[in-house]
This record gives structure tokens, C-alpha cells and sequence, in this order.
């Protein structure tokens, strides 16, 4: 057992098992593209990453890389393209898995990275979408992950960058015309929260190890439902650690 | 051709120009440096993400409107004079007009195929269709107006005097954006003789009729990294995330690197390139365009 | 793989197929072969102008609907075997859906973008408004409903086993069809090691995950062109012209140099690759890709 | 005096004359692509020719092309590139003078490259329009070359595939919101037919050495407009025909 693991290691674990083998993986910088060279390294040898700069790869690159653009994940790349073309992959459906960060979400899964307080006079202006709000409507299913704070996972947020399940009804998506299916874990600090299969409200699916569903309540900006037999998260195996601290300096900052 | 030479003919103020069209390579930080040096005026910036690019322009006091799908600092995120454009219109308001990077490239492909709009599947249920007035709802669909820049402006690894330009590693929007544009700028890390970019028209970005300006500019996109050239230069990158955060920090890092600069031979002089440069050589198999 | 195995494989009858995408060159000459001798029916043919390739499958009796900006054949323009299906049914009543070459390529690319239907400025004023029941004007604009080809096949210079294309000289619509369909097969002049095709990503055509077949064929678009490996072979294109002005003549044509031929190994064996071999080497300045 | 040559030869010297120096020309193949070469050795020094298989060459290719997609016509282009690409820059206004081939073509210069007789039962099937409607609505002047018969030169052409001047009221084009400025001339064996600036009919400009006025209203299928002082087509000159024959092999069949 590796009971010695920092919180960002458990994170990229659980987020490297949501990667199946086989898929082709939306990568996003940081935590993700440490997640997606461990998945590989596991569980998910035949997993394939996609770059909305316009790279498709196997290998992970296993030097730092300041962005996904940087000369390490170029070399020996598997497609250099436009990102047009990347996108197109998306739009038809062949991204199995996306991940996207965001300085807030809230119970239905839509993320902010747009406006805090309104756009014509924001209080703070966040840098925007990039390629968030194409991965959270196009890609198979997402992952967002987050520091787990109360001014980050809101009840509601006052623009919606990248939509989630929208306004929780079942279906919302579907009636909306939104061709994948959505985000499917918000992996935090603290917990792992999931969502029903039709879409709808987050729910505590795990919580991580020595923290307690009342510190996980406390900071939640909404009243969190939680299965009456939540779990603990798995910590990261031996080998999880092992190749995670192999790739740390691939995203450290 | 100058840089200076380049801006000061083409890129008269109140331009639309698209910048940064790699995402993170490639970026023309000279002459987004040379824009600010001569004080260009009510800018329209079109582009993806752009590395900080934007946010420095944004801070200089150029930019009247944002046309693109991000604008902060790879290194960290939020981009400082954004915020105070966008927060307290410092150093001066500025227009947003928000876009995804699917959506961008799309309203490019509008310009440059000549339609009003283009209809695509993404920004359904964001609230960027509320925000930005040149994409609409419609059908179950999205109509993207077509964005035209007057000018792009790319850096790229070679090219040669006509006008031919060789970029290689991944493109982004480079393509779309200079098809759309009414001319472009080419900066190039080797000015090489057209018996090197012709023995390879594929990789030819794009028709020299567009191209009105070949400025022979190495480091032009430091410190943003050029594959097969030099990589990122992440100190310089933290630095300015650290220095932009209040308005005179952001001007005294543009007075030592863009107003007391002349040109980018001097900038070059400043900048560490050693630590960063590439040396190996990983060469691509060629191709054999015989005719015989 | 063998290209009987590919075409047995992933092209069922009634599949919607594209190929000669690449216009004048790399027209896969052997896997139209091959569906001819597997006696495939009901194909919808997607492409732009295909050489003479469509006008044997049409001859064939292989097709029901033509989806296409032209069929003929180069040498002397009218196909005769399309003739004869479009003006007498012989051998069967196809169904013909024109399209311009501009108008197939938005086409193919709204199926790319997943969406409905492209807006463009072509076709304004011409009659193919009132033939082709997939394109309509709307707004001062035509709008192209999307074409998906089930597969599309492509011939190319050179190709790894899992499936990374290099193709070089004009491409026409080779990628937006390889994109929009939902499967690819490859043929290809070389065979090469990874390590030739990943040593530049760049002129890789098509996402390794769309190609389900490569099939290594040397002279697989003869007599259609390759650059850098032989030159068109403009006596047999002559040849087919005049004998397929007749069904007759169509058929012994077909017997000699389709059904009593095998493979394409065979089929090269009775054509002189010796004049129009290309023996000079153009080599392409190769790019740098190192990253350190 | 250049007394000897051919009509093919008069032809593709009346063509090359039509391209103006630094011009971007969407070249055609058979006599346009001598006519350019041509151009290109005489009074058009910078002009580029833009094929639609993917291509912008200077050099007009000095060896035979049995189509424009040949090897010979790919070594040393200025850009190999997509088709869609090609003729963004033709939508965009950038092509300044097409060449189009064709079966028919009415006195408004309608030319018909896809049926004669009915669509759903065609007496004869043409090949179609591969790039020709597309040169026809978005070049800004085109022109075309044709044997002269009667069968080809006809009254309206049953179908049209590239608009010429429609149905030959002023302002036809522009009404229906077609771009380019649609044909300049038609050059055919016995003599040149032009169109009023704002479209229209053509009228015959000038008649080919040799050829009479009645000759032409013979082999014309509608009554034929001529001006009152029609003059001679200029024959050849020495350069020019000594480009011709360097070239002839360039697009012979």
C-alpha cells in the first residue's frame, strides 16, 4: 500500500482510470497529460491523445512541457494538422474522453472560465473558453478536475462557458442539440463526484482517503447529495505512483 | 524587409489582424513587440489562444476589440492586463468578442471561402452565444460569422524572399487565418533561396499572392518555441506573469523589453538562447518530387 | 493486407465510395480493379473528375448513383460508358447527382464538420441547381448538403502498417474525403517503417484512427500518375478511350485487363513501367523536428 | 509576316493575348496551357497559372501533360495544396481571367458541359462541370475556346452548367449574385465574339484571316451581331509563334 502520496498524485490516479485502453483522449495540459502518460503506462497501452493545436500522439512526451505545443510532444507525433481538422474528429463523435480545467463549476457540471459577476463589467475576467466549451459539448464524456474550495464549486455559475448538464433536467443536452454526452466526474481535492447517466446533479461517488463527507459539505458551494454508502477513493497503486512521479516534471509548473 | 519596415506599411491603425495562429508555437512576439514600439492604435486581435501575446498588446494600450477563444499566459492562466481592460478599463476599454477555438477556425474558413457564416455544432447551451453578437443560434445549428483580418501576421521556420513560407510542427487556425486575410506578414527563422521552399510545395503554407511582407527575423517567436529551432522559454514566461500583475509592473517590463529595444537583434542579445536552443537534428525523410 | 482482401473486407455492395480525390494523380486505379472483379453492385461513386476510373466501374455495372463534378475520361473527354448508362441504361440506370469541383469538396467537408450542409457562392445561375436534389439556394447562397462516403480510398506514395499516409504533389479533395468518410483504405507505391512516416507528421494525410486497411501496391494508379514514381501512361489511357466506345469493346477491355488478371501484380507485368518509370530524384530540403 | 500557320495556332495566340502581365490566370488544359506558356515567354512575364487539381505554378511546364495533375506540372510549383484552397482564392476575387472548355455555348455565353437533350433521358451525357461552373461564376473574366459549328454554337444552350450572361439582360449576374464578371470573349476557329461590358450578347469582333463574315454567320447557330467595321484578328507574330511551336508539344494529344 502507498499510504505516502500527495493530493495531486490521488487526482491524477483517479484520473488516469478514466481513461479506457483504447480510446482517444482530449489531453489537456498539467495534471491530465501526466494522467494520460500513466494510463498509458497501465492500463491503457493502446490509448491515443489528441491536441487541439493540431497533434495526435501515442507516446506521451516525458519531458516538461509548458504547453502542448512545446517541441516534446511534437517529435514523433502521429498527425501534425490543423486544428480544424483535430476538431473535426471531436464533432464526429471519435473523442472518447475529454479533459477541462475551469475556475468554477457547479452542481450540473457547467464551467466558468469566461465572466465572474456580468460581461459587460466583470469582476474578474477569466481568460475563456479556449477549447473548453468544444470538448464539454462534443467529446464522448469529460472530466473537469478542480481545487476543491467553495468559490469554485458553486450551485449555479453566472456564465456558463462550457456546458455541463445545463439546467439539470433529464435530457437537457439531447433537447439542446449538444452531441456528447457530457462531464461525467468532477475529480477534487477532496472527493470524486459523478452524475447520473441521463445527466442531472453531481453526487459524491467517492471521497478521499482521511477526508470527511463534512469537510467535503463544508466546502461545497451547493447541498451535496451523497450515496448513503459512499466509498472511500482507491489510492494510487505501487505502479500508479511509480510511473505519476516518473512523469511529474512532464507538468509541474 | 524590417520588422519595423513591415508594421509601419501594413499594419496601419484600426487593422484587424490575426496573430498567434499556431496556438502556442510560432507566436510573432517581434512584431506584436514592434505593433506596441510604434504605438499601432485600436487593434482588432484575432486568434486562439495566443500565449500572452494579446495580454501584452491589451496592456500597451493598442487593442480596441478581442476576436478569440482565450487570452492570458501559458505560464499561468489568467492574463493580468486583460483583467484590467476588461474589470476597469486600464489602460483603456476594450471590446470582447468571445469565441472557442472550434469557432474561431470556423469563422476564418467563412472568410476565407467567402460566406457570411458558417454553420457548425459546437457552443450550443454556452452562454458565449449571448456574449458575442457575430454567432448565432440557429436551426439546432450555430451560424459563425465570417471573421476577415486585414492582416496575419506568422512566424514560421523558413521562407524564402517571394514569400513562400515553410512551418512545420502543428498549424492551428496559420492556415485559415492567412487565406482569409487580405495580405500577410511572414517572419522566418532562415531567409533560405526558393530552391529550398519549392523542392517542397506541399509544405508551403500558403499562395505567395498573399503574402506582402518577408521579414528575416530569427528568434521572432521567443519565447514561444520553434520546433527544430529553440524551445519555450518558461523563466521568461513566469516572469512576465509575475511582473504584468499591476499596471507598472506591466510597464516597466514593456519599457526593458519593447521600448528601450530597438529591434529584435537587440532583444536577442538579452534573452538566455543557449539554454534553449535545439541542436539535434531529426530530420524528415524526404519526399522525391521528380518529374522524370 | 491484399487489396482483395481490403475491398472484401470493408466495401459491401451499396457502400457509398470515394476515390480519385487526388483529381489527375493517384487515382486508385487497382481497387476500382478489384471491386470490379468482386462483381461489387450498387455503389454510390463520390469524387471529383476520377480519370476514367468511375466511367469502367459505371461500364462494370458496379454503380447506381454517380455523386461526381465529372466522368469521363482524360484523354478525350466523353465517357463512353457513362454515356451509355446515362442515355440507355446499358448496363444499368444509374442516378446522377452533379456536382462542380469546388461544390463536392464543401461537401465532403460539411460531412467533415458534422454538420447539414456548407454554404458557398458556386453554383448561382446553373441548371445542376435543378438536377441535384442535394443542393439548394437559399439567401443569395447555394447550400451543400453534406456527402459521407462509407469508404474512401486513396492511393499514396508511401505508408506505414499502421496506416500513416504520405502523400505528396496535389492532393484535390484526397483529405477532406479521407476525413469525411467513415473508414479509409490506403494503397500505397512503398511500405515504410514508422520511423519514415513519423519522421514527419506533417505530411501524414489522415488520423492513423480513420484507416482500416493499407494495402502496399506498387502501380496502384496506373495509368494515373504518382509523382516521384512513374509518369501517366498516356497509350493505355488512348487504348481505353477507343475501345470502350462500344459495349463490346468495353467488355473485352474489362476481360483482358481486369477479369483475366488476378492482382495488380499481374496487371503490372503486362504494362511497360520501363517508359514512364521516374529514375531522377527531386528531393524534398527536409524539415527539422529534433526537440532538444 | 507570319503567313503560315495554323488555326489552332491563331487560336492560342488570340489566347495568350488575353493574359495581361502579373495576372493569376486559373489555366485550363489543351491550348490554355500553350496560350500561357506563351503569355509567359512574351508580354506576361509575372503572370501565375492556378490549377485546380491543387496547384500555382510560374513556369508554364515545357513537356507534354497528358492532364494538369502530371508530374512535369508539379515539379517546382510555387504551392501543392487542396482544392478547396485553390479555389478560396477564386471566390475571394483573385483570379483574374479563366479558361473553360466546353461542348456548347449560346449567344449569351451559357456553356453546356452536362446534357444535351433531357436530363433524365440526355440524348448525349457530357462529362459535367468538374471546375468549369465553378471558373464560370467566380473568375473575374473568363473566356472560351471552341471549334466552330453550328451544333456548338447554338441559340440558348438546353442546360446551362457555367452561367455565361444568363438570359442576356444587362445585369443578369449581378442580380443573381454571381461574383465574377462572367465571359470576355469566345474564340473559336473562324473568328473572336466579345460582350458588352454589362453583359449580354456576343457580338463578333473580329473575323480570322481567310474567313468571311458569311462563313461565320453560317457556322453560328444564331443570328449573329456583327460590328459594322468588324476587323481582322492579328495573325501570330514571329515570337509568338515560335513560343507556340517551342510549347506544341505541351499540349498535344
Amino acid at each position: 500500500m502507498s499510504s505516502d502520496y500527495t493530493q495531486q498524485e490521488l487526482m491524477i490516479a483517479v484520473a488516469s482510470r478514466e481513461i479506457r485502453d483504447g480510446e482517444l483522449v482530449f489531453v489537456g495540459m498539467r495534471l491530465p497529460i501526466i494522467a494520460y502518460g500513466v494510463a498509458r503506462s497501465t492500463h491503457a497501452p493502446n490509448a491515443r491523445g489528441l491536441f487541439e493545436v493540431g497533434l495526435m500522439r501515442d507516446r506521451a512526451a516525458t519531458t516538461y512541457l509548458g504547453t502542448m505545443g512545446d517541441p516534446p510532444n511534437v517529435t514523433g507525433a502521429l498527425w501534425a494538422t490543423r486544428m480544424s481538422n483535430v476538431m473535426a474528429l471531436m464533432v464526429q463523435g471519435h473523442v472518447d474522453l475529454g479533459f477541462i480545467g475551469g475556475a468554477e463549476v457547479d452542481r450540473f457540471g457547467n464551467l466558468n472560465t469566461s465572466y465572474v459577476g456580468p460581461p459587460e463589467k466583470p469582476r474578474v475576467k477569466l481568460p475563456g473558453s479556449g477549447g473548453g466549451a468544444d470538448i464539454a459539448i462534443l467529446s464522448r464524456r469529460w472530466v473537469t478536475l478542480m481545487t476543491h474550495e467553495r468559490r469554485r464549486l458553486v450551485d449555479r455559475v453566472s456564465f456558463v462557458t462550457s456546458p455541463g448538464h445545463g439546467d439539470g433536467s433529464p435530457g437537457w443536452r439531447k433537447r439542446n442539440g449538444l452531441l456528447g454526452g457530457g462531464p461525467v466526474a468532477i475529480i477534487t481535492t477532496l472527493c470524486v463526484f459523478r452524475f447520473p447517466p441521463e445527466g442531472g446533479e453531481a453526487f459524491v461517488d467517492t471521497v478521499h482517503p482521511g477526508t470527511t463527507l463534512a469537510e467535503v459539505r463544508e466546502a461545497t458551494g451547493w447541498d451535496v447529495s451523497v450515496d448513503s454508502d459512499v466509498a472511500e477513493t482507491p489510492p494510487p497503486t505501487e505502479a500508479e505512483l511509480r510511473e505519476i512521479r516518473l512523469r511529474a516534471a512532464v507538468g509541474a509548473r | 524587409m524590417t520588422m519595423a519596415e513591415a508594421i509601419a506599411r501594413f499594419v496601419p491603425d484600426g487593422s484587424t489582424v490575426a496573430m498567434g495562429c499556431a496556438l502556442e508555437p510560432l507566436i510573432p512576439f517581434a512584431a506584436g513587440h514592434e505593433l506596441i514600439r510604434q504605438g499601432r492604435k485600436d487593434l482588432e486581435l484575432v486568434g486562439p489562444i495566443s500565449d500572452s501575446l494579446f495580454d501584452q498588446l491589451i496592456g500597451a494600450g493598442c487593442v480596441r476589440r478581442i476576436t478569440a477563444a482565450w487570452v492570458g499566459n501559458v505560464s499561468e492562466g489568467l492574463g493580468h492586463c486583460y483583467r484590467r481592460a476588461a474589470e476597469q478599463g486600464v489602460p483603456r476599454e476594450i471590446e470582447i468578442h468571445d469565441h472557442t477555438n472550434f469557432s474561431i477556425s470556423m469563422a476564418l474558413w467563412a472568410a476565407v471561402w467567402n460566406v457570411p457564416y458558417l454553420p457548425a455544432r459546437t457552443l450550443l447551451g454556452s452562454d458565449i452565444l449571448r456574449t458575442n453578437p457575430r454567432i448565432k443560434a440557429a436551426d439546432g445549428l450555430v451560424h459563425i460569422e465570417a471573421v476577415r483580418p486585414d492582416v496575419t501576421i506568422l512566424h514560421v521556420q523558413r521562407c524564402d524572399a517571394g514569400g513562400r513560407a515553410h512551418a512545420w510542427g502543428p498549424l492551428g487556425i496559420s492556415e485559415e487565418a492567412g487565406l482569409a486575410a487580405d495580405r500577410v506578414i511572414v517572419s522566418c527563422e532562415e531567409l533560405v533561396d526558393e530552391s529550398v521552399t519549392l523542392s517542397d510545395p506541399n509544405r508551403i503554407l500558403l499562395p505567395e499572392t498573399k503574402v506582402v511582407a518577408v521579414v528575416h527575423e530569427p528568434g521572432g517567436s521567443h519565447p514561444a518555441p520553434v520546433q527544430g529551432f529553440f524551445k519555450r522559454d518558461h523563466a521568461l514566461d513566469n516572469a512576465y506573469a509575475e511582473e504584468s500583475r499591476t499596471r507598472e509592473g506591466f510597464d516597466a517590463w514593456a519599457k526593458r523589453w519593447i521600448f528601450d529595444v530597438p529591434d529584435r537583434l537587440r532583444y536577442m542579445a538579452m534573452v538566455d538562447m543557449d539554454s534553449i536552443r535545439i541542436t539535434g537534428r531529426q530530420l524528415s525523410v524526404p519526399a522525391n518530387f521528380a518529374d522524370e
